[in-house]
């Protein structure tokens, strides 16, 4: 298939996480990196970025419900069918006796990640609450929520500075809220440890031809959305601005809605 | 032997991004600039904000892309702080504006003036929004539109962008010409559809779009050989380039300077520094010393 | 699977042999149709005899052909044997016409009709003939022609053949359709051209000529949605099918029939035997029963 | 280069094969079977089909000055360009112990034939003067001449039945005017020897798609130039018809202008 062409993909099994959150198998196989997305289109809806949590075997992507595209995908039924194209951007590095630090919606390209560390990892993951967490049958699951229904109560970046102290890892990944990752860098810069972040930003092409991703120099959609720590710290806009679908500069406040 | 001089401006080499291509932001803008283009052009800009369209936005076919992005811009009015930016772009930087009546694109050139950019395209040839033609659906309309703008762009050229979507090149560059443009850009994309069978629908949210890359070259080709023998102006000639092979092709048509769009994905964003260091070999192995000797070369 | 019908013309598949691809003689247009072709389209007919123009006549580039050769035939007058011979052809007989002024193609049609082909395009879309979109360059123009001809025709349907070298194809079909057009072919090529750096020189003799093939489709596909949203009337979606899924993209975007041309180059001479078998698979892979199900499927 | 565009190539060597014909060496090598033949553009004057007269070093093709086209192709000079595409179409089959038949400008695709034959053939050149012969440096040739100034006087399908009479040849080759094939597929079906032609018609785009070089129900260019006897005679236009410029069907004496 030509590069930036949906193909239309058959689901064959969808996997709910959590009352916001489905796991979508798909009947397609793809050559991919941890950390690459695809771009998933629902004919007549709209075509979004998708973190591919698995292309092990089938490729499988996770999707939490946030918005009206979103929605309509974890509404979607096995038998259904839904455009794929991809893989693109650069995708996280390969180093065992590691950190990983999730919140929310970041962690299927974690998870896709520690599938391939053999255990040589921690795993850390926050949200608010217990029931937004996601893939906690995985026994090595360290947690943190807000509201403390779950694991520690409080920040996951709490947790991070507790194991990094505990014993020193080669290097911390992280994906979620980018303020959440702007933590994580300067935890990670205080210690003296590599890290990677996995941003997200609106896109459009997903092949770095629209600019509609931009992020300081930086093109995620091409050059990321991995971006190591030595790029984000020459990087003006991360953990502050993105652009908005009409281009403009916007804080990160500003973009979230206030969510964020 | 590949500086070149267009409209008294100097270039290190014919090579412009081309409108919409990343161009949102000056940082992307000024990193283009300093990957080897000789000159940058913005996306264009409009009257009011816009969010552009739904996505799909885009897709490839066999042999080239097809886009609706639906020029999404935050409008001119907060243009402010990326122009004051750019006055950092390292290679001459030509604005691109459109809007929906001669009064958008007056205030908008009004608003430019200023930052003075080394040229203004206007582009009458977007494909992607409903009225997006309108000022190229018959010369005379071209005509009082180039006229107006130019009266208040004063020293800075003005650029129409010409489509061919159109039933005759010669007329609407003649039409350009006659309202006073300083120099031609041909082409925009050419408006097509790329339909998915198993889906049932056109995979662009907005149905349409346009066709750029391979695909567009030979229609590009014709439309730059075509405007340079109705005007004699010079032309940037854009569409469907992404070799050193190309971009001659488009100098001995007729164009001055070559935009690049598409190529960006197709070779990568080297693409500047891979295509000029193909003209260079091309012109040492034909002992070419400099662009002016071939330009406009395959008429007559 | 794929039998169906076109204004009240039974086919045995949708694959209509493109007019000018090997249709000028009685004993290939007879072959193509043994060679399964549903339809065969004869090469169009003129006023007067045309030597045509000097060779180069075609120079294939990356993603298509680019033809001109300029109309050569014998000329109406000279075509009696030829249309005798045409009654032994196996398959539905198209025949397609051209002219300088009404009164020629009027004159051409008063000759066909004693022959009864299935029906008559109207070549108004041909770019390699100094006026060969004289008919297409304004919507009043073009209905005149159509309204003209169809009062001549008697009861063979007429099929102007639409040129995407317009600034609105809505425009066109619509004026095809008040003139009293049965059904829409689209389209013919988009004019382009091809320069040879090397020999500095387009390629063509006559210069310009006509994209067809892979380049084409995506603004083919769009001209034939676009010509169904207008108009409703039956189409033949012509321009760069080469498969049976750009086959079955053609028709969901609304043709009734499938022209088929460069195929036979890409393809080779059995095309329209591996296009149809490639639609059966397709459609019984998707459960299709008819080709009536899934005619302009991409609409709404 | 993409199969039909034309690329431009440096005239190497010019030799002189008589006062009318010149077989010009390119800078190309070219994979082609004797009978095949390219197209060869002279930028701003016209665009010709050639036989190829060997494609086992460089590509070579020799030209008889008959018109405007031809006429320009023998004033070119070494290290000049002209534009190649091909090959195209079907060439001969290859039996050794042949005879081949060659008529005036015929002879280029028979001469390449002939080299992979390792002298295990015969061959007859007929021609209107000696002058007008070609390739007379090769040993085994045997001519005819309308005028007898070299060789047999008379035709040189009178040449063709001795030496069928002498021994009968596995297959006879032919190329030259037409009715000369016609004369000598006569004459191989009275002695029951096979036979292979090569056939001329108008030809614009050598590919088989413009419909410019039908004869019957073939496509020369694409089917041909090179057909089997048991073809020919099932060929209602062979030796009869050939369509002008304009596709109208003329007699070979109308499309020849008298000259056959
Ligand atoms: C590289 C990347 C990987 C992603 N991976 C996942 C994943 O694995 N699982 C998952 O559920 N979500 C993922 N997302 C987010 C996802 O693409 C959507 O943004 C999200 O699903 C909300 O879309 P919506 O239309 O439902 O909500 P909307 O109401 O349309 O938008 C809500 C917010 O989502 C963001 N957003 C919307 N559209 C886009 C877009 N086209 N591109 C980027 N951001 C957008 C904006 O911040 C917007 O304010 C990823 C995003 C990126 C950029
Ligand atoms: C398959 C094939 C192989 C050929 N091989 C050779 C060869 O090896 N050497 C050689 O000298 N000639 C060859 N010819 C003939 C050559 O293509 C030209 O026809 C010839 O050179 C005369 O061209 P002209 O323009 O000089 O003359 P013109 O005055 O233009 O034409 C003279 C006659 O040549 C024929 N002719 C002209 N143009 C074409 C054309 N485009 N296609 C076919 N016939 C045409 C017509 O019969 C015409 O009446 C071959 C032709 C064919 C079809
Ligand atoms: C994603 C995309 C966005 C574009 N946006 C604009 C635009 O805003 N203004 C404009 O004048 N042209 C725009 N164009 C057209 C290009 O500037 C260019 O004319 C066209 O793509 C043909 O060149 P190419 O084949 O090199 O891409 C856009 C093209 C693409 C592919
Ligand atoms: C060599 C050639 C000759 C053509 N001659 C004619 C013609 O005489 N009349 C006509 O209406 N269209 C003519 N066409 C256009 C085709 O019928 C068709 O519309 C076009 O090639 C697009 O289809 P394709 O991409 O399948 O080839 C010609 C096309 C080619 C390539
Ligand atoms: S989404 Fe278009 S450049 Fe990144
Ligand atoms: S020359 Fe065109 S079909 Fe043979």
């Amino acid at each position: 298939m030509a590069k930036a062409k949906p193909e239309m993909t058959r689901i064959l099994r969808i996997k709910k996480e959590n009352p916001y959150v489905k796991t979508i198998t798909l009947d397609m196989k793809m050559k991919a990196e941890p950390g690459q997305f695809v771009m998933i289109w629902l004919p007549g809806v709209d075509e979004k970025p998708m973190s591919i949590r698995s292309s092990n075997e089938n490729l499988m992507i996770t999707v939490e419900a946030r918005g009206k595209c979103s929605e309509a995908f974890t509404c979607l039924k096995e038998g259904n069918s839904i455009g794929v194209r991809g893989p693109y951007g650069k995708g996280f590095s390969h180093v065992k006796d590691c950190i990983m630090v999730g919140g929310g919606i970041g962690m299927p390209p974690l998870m896709n990640l520690s599938e391939s560390m053999d255990g040589n990892m921690r795993m850390l993951q926050g949200a608010r609450t217990k029931n937004r967490l996601i893939f906690t049958d995985r026994h090595d699951m360290m947690t943190a929520t807000d509201d403390g229904s779950e694991g520690h109560r409080g920040f996951v970046t709490d947790l991070l500075e507790k194991e990094i102290l505990k014993k020193k890892p080669r290097i911390v990944y992280t994906c979620g809220p980018e303020l959440m990752m702007v933590k994580v860098m300067e935890i990670c810069k205080r210690h003296g440890v590599g890290m990677e972040a996995s941003l997200e930003r609106y896109m459009r092409c997903g092949i770095g031809i629209c600019g509609s991703c931009v992020c300081g120099k930086s093109i995620v959609c091409l050059d990321g959305p991995v971006f190591t720590m030595e790029q984000l710290e020459k990087n003006p806009d991360f953990g502050k601005h993105a652009l908005s679908r009409s281009a403009k500069k916007l804080t990160l406040g500003e973009y979230y809605g206030g969510k964020e | 032997m590949l500086p070149t001089e267009f409209l008294g401006i100097k270039l290190k080499n014919p090579l412009v991004l081309a409108s919409g291509i990343l161009g949102t932001s000056p940082e992307i803008l000024i990193r283009m600039a300093e990957s080897g283009a000789g000159a940058v052009t913005m996306k264009s800009i409009g009257p009011v904000e816009r969010e552009g369209n739904i996505n799909p936005n885009i897709v490839e076919f066999d042999c080239g892309l097809l886009n609706a992005m639906g020029l999404p811009g935050p409008g001119y009015k907060n243009m402010a702080g990326k122009m004051e930016e750019l006055k950092n772009c390292p290679v001459p930087l030509f604005a691109s504006i459109y809007g929906s009546t001669v009064q958008d694109f007056v205030d908008i050139v009004k608003f430019l003036r200023e930052y003075r950019p080394a040229a203004i395209e206007l582009d009458i040839s977007c494909p992607n929004k409903d009225d997006g033609l309108s000022f190229s659906a018959d010369p005379e309309t071209t005509r009082q539109l180039v006229s107006e703008v130019r009266k208040h762009s004063g020293s800075i050229p003005v650029i129409p962008k010409l489509t061919p979507n159109t039933s005759s090149i010669p007329l609407l560059a003649e039409a350009c010409r006659k309202g006073g443009a300083d120099a031609l850009n041909a082409i925009n994309t050419a408006s097509g559809m790329v339909i998915n069978i198993e889906a049932r629908k056109p995979v662009l949210k907005y149905k349409k779009g346009g066709v750029s890359g391979p695909a567009l070259k030979p229609i590009a080709v014709r439309c730059v050989y075509e405007s340079y023998e109705a005007t004699g102006l010079p032309i940037i000639g854009t569409g469907g380039v992404t070799t050193g092979r190309d971009a001659i092709e488009m100098i001995m048509a007729g164009a001055s300077l070559v935009g690049i769009g598409s190529a960006l994905y197709y070779r990568g964003l080297d693409a500047f520094r891979l295509i000029a260091g193909e003209m260079e070999e091309w012109m040492k192995n034909n002992n070419i010393d400099s662009l002016q000797d071939i330009t406009g070369a395959a008429h007559g």
